[in-house]
């Protein structure tokens, strides 16, 4: 069987992708929120993995519960992007900076 | 209440009636109970002072106040009254009364006459204070409130900027001697840990030989202290380096500078170092420094006097001059000498400068002795006066038969010098010699000037001013003076003063002629008269007696010689004056410009000190503790307020990219860490 | 202890509140008559507080004590110190209510409430005997100060308030973090037994620092001096006689109750560099004065000269420096506040503070010259007036341990009176080169009664200083039995030649260091 | 455990989600118009949780009695503490959300039913011992956070603040979750209890960056440095009434959930994450307090302010002591005063026509014509500076002295001395309205239930706060002690 | 073996989506690569048989959330050529970060004790029940010792609703909206007026 690390670097190198994401992108809000998914993605991989090689069912419930935020949260953050777009006709992240300094 | 509270602490209560009455009270009852005060407080002197003459009285301490007392340091206000004391209370008690007397006249015309008598009785207060302290500290006390009532009728005539300068100067100068007076009495504390004077100098002679911590270095302490209280002794004494106050004094008004910068205030280093001289003849190091200073003072400022023009600034440096004999009499040992020459001096010089408001106030406030002339017959009893104290300032007398006051007094002060056998006295000796000469020579000058010669008023500012307003205002009053133009008169007459300001010259004539003669005995020779007030030294008073002749003459030939010269030059050929000045510029120059001190200090203290007030200020507080302090930090703030306001870009890639920053550090520094 | 029981100290601090309160919301005129009226109650208060005063009884007197919370205690007590500088406060108070009688014509009431409040905070600062008590007090006096300089201040008040603030809030914070080490190693807030409380000398160290750092501020001392003159120059007249007369001594107070008794070591190890910063302030703020062309910038300047020469006083570990220290801060407070009140005679007459725009009010001011001389010549010292006293002992006592320090802090006294006559001469004499100027009224009756009380004060505390100093003496004596052990050699030690012939058994007098006995 | 005494222990919140279902069914049937009634019934529910947790408080509940739902949840004296703060806090938004709602017509009945779910939220939050109800509870709130920044749906600055508050928050929730799943892991459990037991001895590289990664997390909610980037933006986006909220009632149950976190479940490895609240909040104090200085509107002032606050409340987590924990909840009971106290007196600057005022050039000369409410801001402004008498003084006098008992003297010193960077804006505030000439802009007049809240609030930190000390230090105390109990 | 090499196909792919996602210039590929990474991760899970989050993960994720992402790109009328046009400027910055932080947690999590990671050990009281499927254990421990937290879960589904639609609802005013009981109230003498119009003078209704 595959080793608890393997998961952990495979889990670790999708979360940084994830924030990477948020923070590589200047153009297009949406692709942040997805970027937010493969963080909880990753966190998920983890969460599973440890949960079965700590032979515990813990981590699994608690992948569901993240599951469940994570499509409450995917819910609220296209909502929010909707009426800012409504109200800014543009979702690019470069203008999402009306309120600085 | 006894006698010595009155006379303390009478001209105190008439100044402040005086003073605080102003103008309500009106100048007539102010310069009435000033004067006075005055007037009882000498007449209640005089007994005290007979009282020690005639060996009957003891010395006495009357308590007044408590104080301070600060742990072991305690000092009270305290009235302590001895042989020294005495002679001081009459010189300043009868000097001060008369000048009050006198003053009634000179200033008649001036509107703030209540003001001006409420300073005079306030110095004569301070003056008392000074004389009659039993503790360094009230001594302190007498010695800065003299200042203060010097600065203020120096500046009496406010309206002058010269008057204020000159007021200011005297102030700052004096204080100069104060630091050392201070710092004097806080080492003499620290030694002996007592102010009090009898107490210290009970116990001077024990500290011979000891040493002690000063600025780093171990001295004697006697030196150390001395020197330091004599510091304070020259600033008010005027001697040479912290003189340069005592001529620009002479902006007050003239009964000022007869009362304070002639009989009394000035002779207070004089009275200082008698009255310690318990302390001084522990450290002959500290002596020889008196001596030095002294005789140098007496040199310079006879040498400057001898080229002035201003009538009142000749008599000035006159007075610097024999305040420097007053000290190398110290010197050398001859407290009584130098006290019986304070005490002659006291008479003489106030009659001189008297005599010269006098003079002034006939020449309606001139000055210049160069537009004087031909006053001799004008104003015959001011001539008379002042002839008394020329006589009695040359020292004119002959040996064992009689003098005028200074012939005894400046005579034994040579002799002294002479008899005291150390190098330093002999050429104090030599120095006091010349200077002798010198003063016989400005003496003379100045009477020649005034009182002989022709009339050369037209040139003088002064009498166009006066003869313009009184043919604009009061023309019949001196009609008759037209016609007169052609002798140099300008149709000016100047007259006799009133009889309020003769009475005080008739007085001071009186002393100045026999003040030397009657007491000579007393001051010099008798110990039972000191009884202990000052240091008596038996050796030196037999061997002044046993001086050579030509010793005791030498002072009578010198003065002569100056005499001889001052009448070839201003009354046999006039122009041997503008001659020598043309052969010795430079000579003539320096001595001028009063060796250039003025120049020199102004040059090392008063410029350097605006100009290092403006730097420290512009440059050290605003350019450099506020730019870099206060300013500083907040630029600092502001840099920082501006970079964070700049990494706050409202983008939302940055935000995440602080945080991710953030969590990184953390991160690293766990790996580091652990 | 007549009043035993009664709590008087806390009646001080209540009356100014209650009327601040009462200020707040009265009309201007009602306002003046309350502000005076409670600044008047409470000298009367402050006049009963003396006469109770029991000189030579228990160190602590008038004690109330209330625990409150978290270690804190409404605890209020005094001793001599303590008394003269309420006293001074109290004093003080009701003539800068009457300073600011016609003076102040916008915002009355805050004004009156902000004035009253800072009363309540002096006294309460030299009442405190919590040590956190003190704290709040200390600090609270920044914001009615800040407001007083800002809302009625001059034309660059803003700066000059900012500069105020922060400066002495800086200073102050850092003296709050040892206060919390010293509770927390002590176990105790109770200022009187932290007096007696050894802290460890490395320890010590740290904490004196840290006061230092605000009593420096508050004292100003030389660098920390530069946000004084401009406070003073902005702040109306009654606030810089306040901040002369009274804020400045708690810096003073904070080192003679804190660091002094608390950190003996730590102040002797540290005396060199108190001795070098004030030395450097005599000499460098007094030749600054010189050049001022502000009549308050320049006494804000002497201020700083003048608080130097309390430093060295107090750093002098021997009876003589310490006292000196509180006369000079007694005399400093009236002394100084008289000079401002002077200033803001002639500056409610013409607005400005311009000493070129001045000159010869001896004509036709004769009074306000009077006393503008007595105030001057109290400020360089003049023997008979209150600021010779406090300034010779201090230096006498300075002198004790270095005479090359008293040589030149002494020096203040010769650029003293340079600056001070200089500025005299320049207001007073010299000819009346403007006509406003020359057309001032002399001063009225309300300036004598702000003026009149001070030179009295004045006169009294030159000739007569014993009634000063006996309240204190048992005090001091005791901080300097309590700094004895610390105290540093002189460098005038006394070494005996031999004795002469028949010398005085008088003469084996070992003065090392100039101890006093 | 008993199911039942398990339901009993959190009765407030089953109290919270029912009420707020039911005034969500209100709101849904009777619209709009029912929303200040909904608002005045919620601010009742929560006044009825209040008196629910408050016998826990007073009576200093510990231990295993409060333990509910297998270790999950824990309803001590400690979250009785934080609860009753959320509680007050979440009164205040409510109670002055309809007076600015109104204006511009967007008072709408979910507000008050989000801030019920919300306060549940943070109610799961405090009362978490379990890493699972740690991250439930923290995202309920987070969720309803996010709708209430964007509340003004048709205002831009809104919109944009809830964009940035969601995508800031979902990747720090996003790290809190990979913390929490490196804990879980290298813990193998995740009850705190359990993750304390795990970690008695050296602590696993694993668990360290589970540590490290959960305290970055819960650094964004409580808006510590450098994590506290969102804050300016999204307090001066969100509408005030929101703003309000945000920096009370979230801080509270973050600091709170931060405390629990650190004291309790990594309570036994401090050495491992000292260092970094230390760094965090000096950085939070200065960088608060740099920031704030340059501002021109007043909302984005507070929110530095707020910045700068929770440094010195991690100054006393950094002394990781009960002394320390108790300054900390002082501090935030006062520091809640002082924040409802400042945003109310924003909500009160009006114009002429009721538009908020927010600029503070516009409160020039405020004093003038608004004495009392410039006197309360001032006092407000004052006492987060932390100058006596106000109130404001006394929490960060806990705090420091519970950082120098813990020995962490030059922390206090540094921290101390940098909080006066932060007196120099907060006096900005006090010369722009006392100072300065006025600008008669905020003229329109107040909503009673402003005044009212303002008098309370400036009546607490005006110096008679102080005679709450000593109760309000014995409470602190007392929860403080629950959670090291428990620890 | 199969489950290595299955392993690393998986992880392989879940990384390399994730690249492409984040990567790629047009959204919708976006959340297709999105898809893609999400059946990967699922595929993971199987693999440590966790079938019901894997059947979660592809159902909840792809099944709403993803159709919601495509559902909005779709929606909002956005030009996707402006988009992308460049990275950010600290970009070097950023990714050098995010390479230590990789780093980082590679090393200190996984490669520094290679193989041998030491996890803690669970008290037992969640361990799987051998007779049991993965979904039945789980629902087990979800409705009983997780119940309380379960039903918080849902009212955070609740409230992402009541956001949803307090954000993104509102009355439209070019439609009319029915109001039935307004319909069932109707009254024919108010559907119908009879008027008489004079001639010329229009009616007025």
């Amino acid at each position: 069987m595959i080793g608890i690390e393997h998961y952990v670097v495979v889990s670790s190198i999708l979360f940084v992708l994830g924030v990477l994401g948020i923070f590589l992108n200047r153009k297009n809000v949406i692709v942040i929120l997805m970027a937010i998914e493969l963080i909880l993605l990753a966190v998920n991989i983890n969460l599973v993995a440890f949960s079965a090689f700590l032979n515990d069912l813990t981590g699994q419930i608690f992948a569901m519960f993240v599951l469940t935020v994570a499509a409450g949260e995917a819910a609220i953050g296209l909502a929010i992007l909707v009426i800012y777009f409504r109200d800014r006709g543009s979702i690019a992240v470069d203008d999402v900076n009306r309120m600085k300094g | 209440m006894n006698a010595i509270q009155i006379i303390v602490f009478g001209p105190l209560l008439a100044a402040i009636v005086a003073g605080l009455g102003n103008r309500m009270l009106g100048s007539v009852a102010a310069k009435t109970i000033t004067t006075a005060g005055l007037f009882l407080s000498c007449v209640l002197s005089w007994p005290i002072f007979l009282g020690f003459l005639g060996g009957s009285a003891e010395a006495s301490v009357t308590p007044v106040l408590h104080w301070v007392q600060s742990g072991s340091l305690t000092f009270d206000w305290a009235l302590r009254v001895d042989a020294l004391t005495a002679v001081m209370l009459v010189v300043i008690t009868s000097v001060s009364a008369l000048v009050h007397l006198y003053s009634w006249g000179y200033m008649d015309e001036d509107p703030d006459q209540p003001r001006f008598f409420a300073y005079l009785s306030l110095f004569t207060f301070a003056m008392l204070m000074l004389v009659t302290a039993d503790n360094l500290v009230q001594m302190f006390f007498g010695w800065e409130g003299v200042g203060l009532a010097s600065y203020l009728l120096i500046g009496f005539w406010f309206r002058k900027p010269s008057a204020c300068a000159a007021a200011i100067k005297a102030f700052v100068v004096n204080r100069v001697g104060d630091l050392g007076f201070m710092l004097g009495i806080f080492g003499t504390y620290l030694v002996f840990q007592t102010t009090s004077i009898p107490e210290i100098l009970a116990a001077a002679p024990g500290m011979a030989g000891s040493t002690i911590g000063f600025l780093g270095y171990r001295l004697d302490t006697m030196t150390v202290l001395c020197i330091l209280l004599f510091i304070g002794a020259m600033g008010k004494s005027a001697q040479l380096g912290l003189h340069t106050w005592l001529p620009d004094a002479m902006e007050g008004p003239t009964p000022v500078s007869a009362l304070i910068h002639a009989a009394t205030m000035v002779t207070a280093g004089v009275f200082m170092v008698c009255r310690l001289s318990p302390m001084f003849e522990t450290s002959p190091t500290a002596l020889a420094l008196v001596t030095f200073i002294g005789a140098a003072t007496c040199f310079f400022a006879a040498t400057v006097g001898t080229c002035q023009w201003d009538i009142k600034r000749v008599i000035a440096y006159s007075t610097c001059s024999q305040l420097g004999y007053m000290f190398f009499a110290a010197g050398v040992g001859a407290y009584g000498a130098a006290m019986f020459h304070l005490f002659t001096h006291a008479f003489f010089k106030a009659l001189l400068f008297l005599g010269a408001g006098s003079v002034i106030h006939a020449m309606h406030h001139e000055q210049d002795m160069r537009f004087y002339g031909d006053l001799r017959k004008r104003i015959p009893l001011t001539f008379w006066a002042m002839m008394a104290g020329t006589l009695a300032i040359t020292g004119v007398g002959i040996l064992d038969v009689f003098g005028f006051a200074g012939f005894y007094s400046k005579d034994a002060i040579l002799e002294a010098a002479y008899a005291r056998g150390t190098e330093l006295s002999q050429f104090a000796f030599v120095l006091g010699c010349i200077a002798a000469l010198m003063t016989s020579f400005y003496s003379w000058r100045l009477m020649f000037l005034t009182f002989w010669g022709k009339p050369r008023w037209a040139g003088s500012e002064h009498i166009q001013h006066a003869m313009h307003d009184a043919h604009v205002h009061d023309d019949h009053d001196h009609g008759h003076g037209h016609g007169h133009e052609v002798d140099g008169t300008a149709g000016y007459h100047p007259h006799e003063s009133p009889l309020s300001m003769l009475v005080p010259l008739a007085i001071l004539s009186l002393g100045a002629v026999f003040a030397g003669f009657v007491f000579h005995d007393g001051f010099i020779n008798s110990e039972q008269f000191w009884n202990g007030a000052i240091a008596y030294n038996e050796h030196l008073i037999h061997a002044m007696h046993a001086v050579p002749l030509w010793v005791k003459l030498s002072a009578t030939v010198v003065m002569l010689t100056g005499f001889g010269i001052a009448y070839a030059a201003y009354i046999r050929d006039t122009t041997i004056p503008s001659r020598f000045v043309a052969t010795f510029p430079q000579l003539h120059g320096f001595a001028f410009n009063k060796w250039y001190f003025d120049e020199l200090y102004n040059f090392l203290f008063v410029r350097p000190a605006f100009w290092l007030g403006r730097q420290f200020w512009q440059r050290g507080d605003v350019g450099f503790i506020d730019r870099f302090g206060p300013n500083g930090a907040a630029w600092v703030v502001a840099q920082g307020s501006s970079y964070a306001k700049k990494v706050q870009s409202g983008y939302l890639y940055s935000y995440a990219l602080v945080m991710l920053l953030g969590l990184v550090a953390a991160v690293s520094w766990a790996l580091a860490a652990g | 202890m007549i009043m035993d029981g009664f709590p008087i100290l806390s009646l001080m601090l209540a009356v100014p509140l209650l009327a601040a309160v009462g200020c707040l919301f009265a009309e201007a005129k009602t306002a003046r008559a309350l502000a005076l009226g409670a600044t008047l109650v409470n000298f009367a208060l402050g006049v009963l507080l003396w006469a109770s005063y029991d000189i030579g009884g228990a160190q602590w007197q008038f004690v109330e004590k209330l625990p409150l919370f978290a270690g804190f205690s409404w605890a209020l007590g005094i001793d001599g110190i303590a008394l003269m500088l309420i006293m001074l406060s109290v004093f003080l108070m009701p003539i800068c209510i009457g300073a600011s009688w016609t003076s102040i014509e916008k915002r009355v009431g805050e004004y009156m409430a902000a004035f009253l409040l800072m009363e309540t905070l002096m006294i309460g600062v030299f009442a405190a005997q919590d040590l956190y008590l003190f704290y709040i007090f200390f600090e609270a006096g920044l914001i009615p100060m800040y407001l007083i300089i800002g809302i009625w201040g001059g034309a660059d008040r803003i700066y000059a308030s900012y500069k105020f603030f922060l400066y002495t809030l800086l200073g102050s914070v850092l003296m709050l973090v040892a206060m919390l080490w010293m509770v927390n190693a002590a176990g105790t807030t109770d200022i009187p037994t932290l007096m007696g409380y050894d802290f460890p000398p490395h320890a010590q160290t740290w904490l004196w620092l840290a006061f230092f750092a605000s009593f420096a501020v508050k004292m100003p001392m030389w660098p920390v001096h530069t946000w004084l003159p401009d406070a003073h120059v902005q702040a109306p007249t009654a606030g810089s006689v306040i901040l002369a007369g009274v804020l400045l001594k708690m810096g003073g107070y904070g080192f003679i109750r804190f660091s002094l008794p608390m950190f003996p070591e730590a102040s002797a190890q540290f005396a060199g560099l108190v001795f070098a910063l004030s030395m450097l302030a005599v000499v460098l703020t007094s030749l600054i004065a010189l050049v001022q062309h502000d009549m308050k910038k320049l006494i804000a300047y002497s201020s700083v000269a003048h608080m130097a020469i309390v430093t060295i006083g107090l750093f002098a570990f021997n009876v003589q420096g310490l006292e000196g220290s509180m006369i000079v801060m007694l005399s400093h407070g009236l002394v100084s506040g008289a000079l401002f009140l002077c200033v803001g005679v002639i500056y409610d007459r013409l607005h400005t503070r311009e000493i070129d725009r001045y000159g010869g009010l001896s004509i036709n001011m004769p009074n306000y010259a009077l006393f503008f001389m007595l105030f001057t010549m109290a400020s360089v010292g003049l023997p008979g007036t209150s600021g010779f006293v406090g300034e010779f002992l201090s230096l006498a006592g300075i002198y004790q341990v270095s005479s090359g320090v008293t040589a030149v802090c002494a020096t203040g006294i010769i650029l003293g009176a340079a600056y001070m006559l200089y500025l005299y001469r320049r207001v007073a004499f010299g000819e009346q080169k403007n006509a406003d100027a020359a057309a001032m009224p002399d001063i009225s009756l309300r300036e004598w009664l702000m003026l009149g009380p001070i030179a009295v004060a004045v006169l009294w505390m030159g000739v007569y200083p014993e009634s000063f100093m006996a309240p204190m003496r048992k005090d001091i004596a005791a901080l300097d039995a309590r700094v004895a052990r610390a105290r540093p050699e002189g460098d005038a030690k006394l070494a005996m030649g031999k004795p002469a012939a028949g010398g005085h058994e008088h003469a084996v007098h070992e003065a090392h260091g100039g101890e006093a006995h | 455990m008993d199911f039942a005494a398990s339901l009993s222990l959190v009765a407030p919140e089953i109290l919270l989600s029912t009420a707020g279902l039911v005034l969500l069914l209100v709101a849904a049937w009777a619209g709009d118009g029912a929303s200040r009634a909904i608002s005045i019934a919620s601010v009742a529910v929560l006044a009825a949780c209040a008196f629910m947790v408050a016998p826990a408080l007073c009576s200093g509940a510990m231990g295993p009695d409060t333990v509910a739902f297998s270790g999950q949840f824990r309803a001590d004296a400690f979250a009785s503490f934080a609860k009753l703060l959320i509680y007050a806090a979440g009164g205040a938004a409510l109670i002055v959300a309809p007076a600015f709602f109104e204006r511009v017509h967007a008072m709408r009945a979910e507000y008050p039913v989000l801030i019920l779910f919300a306060v549940l939220g943070m109610g799961l939050m405090v009362s978490a011992s379990d890493l699972l109800t740690l991250y439930i509870g923290l995202e309920l709130n987070s969720l309803a956070a996010y709708v209430l920044a964007a509340f003004l749906r048709d205002d831009e600055r809104s919109a944009e603040a809830g964009l940035k508050y969601f995508v800031l928050g979902a990747l720090a929730s996003g790290i809190l979750l990979f913390g929490m799943s490196l804990t879980y892991g290298f813990t193998g459990t995740t009850s705190f209890e359990g993750i304390r037991a795990a970690l008695s001895g050296t602590i696993s590289m694993g668990a360290l960056f589970g540590a490290i990664f959960m305290l970055a997390g819960l650094s964004f909610k409580i808006a510590a440095v450098p994590f506290h980037m969102w804050t300016p933006d999204v307090y001066e986006g969100a509408p005030t009434p929101v703003t309000t909220f945000f920096a009370t009632a979230p801080k509270v149950a973050a600091v709170a959930l931060s405390m629990r976190v650190t004291l309790d479940a990594f309570g036994g490895q401090v050495a491992a994450w000292q260092q970094i609240v230390i760094f965090a909040a000096l950085a939070s104090v200065i960088v608060g307090a740099l920031g704030a200085i340059g501002q021109t509107n007043i909302k984005r002032l507070l929110a530095y302010s707020s910045i700068n606050n929770v440094g010195f409340i991690l100054i006393g987590l950094a002394a990781a002591t009960p002394q320390g924990a108790s300054a900390m909840l002082v501090y935030l009971a006062i520091y809640i005063a002082m924040s409802v106290g400042g945003f109310v007196a924003v909500l009160m600057l009006k114009d002429a026509d009721g538009a908020p005022v927010e600029g503070i050039a516009e409160i020039a000369g405020l004093s003038r014509h608004r004495k009392v409410l410039a006197a309360c801001l001032a006092m407000v402004m004052f006492s987060l500076a932390g100058i006596p008498p106000l109130f404001g003084f006394w929490g960060k006098f806990v705090v420091f002295q519970a950082a120098v008992q813990a020995g962490l003297v030059p922390l206090a010193a540094i921290g101390i001395a940098a909080s006066v960077i932060g007196a120099f804006y907060y006096l900005k505030v006090v010369k722009v309205m006392y100072f300065d000439e006025p600008a008669n802009v905020a003229v329109g007049k107040s909503d009673w239930a402003h005044q009212a809240l303002l008098a309370i609030a400036a009546l607490f930190i005006s110096p008679l706060g102080y005679l709450l000390t000593r109760w309000l230090g014995a409470l602190a105390d007392k929860a403080a002690a629950a959670l090291f109990l428990a620890a | 073996m199969i489950q290595v090499l299955a392993f690393y196909l998986f992880a392989t792919l879940v990384i390399a989506s994730a690249v492409f996602v984040i990567m790629s210039r047009n959204p919708v590929h976006s959340v297709l690569w999105l898809i893609v990474a999400f059946f990967n991760a699922a595929g993971l899970m199987v693999l440590v048989g966790a079938e019901f989050i894997a059947m979660l993960l592809v159902i909840v994720y792809v099944g709403a959330v993803a159709v919601l992402f495509l559902f909005v790109v779709m929606m909002l009328d956005i030009d996707f050529a402006e988009l992308r046009a460049g990275f950010i400027r600290n970009f070097p910055l950023g990714i050098a970060i995010a390479l230590v932080l990789v780093a980082e947690l590679v090393l200190g999590i996984g490669a520094e004790r290679a193989g041998a990671l030491k996890l803690g050990t669970p008290d037992g009281t969640a361990a799987p029940l051998m007779d049991r499927s993965n979904i039945e254990a789980i629902g087990a421990l979800l409705y009983s010792r997780y119940l309380f937290l379960f039903e918080s879960a849902g009212i955070i589904l609740l409230v992402a609703m009541i956001g949803a639609i307090v954000l993104t609802h509102r009355e439209r005013s070019d439609t009319r909206r029915q109001n039935i009981s307004k319909q069932v109230k109707r009254r024919p003498d108010e559907a119908t007026i009879n008027v008489k119009p004079e001639v010329g003078k229009g009616v007025q209704l």
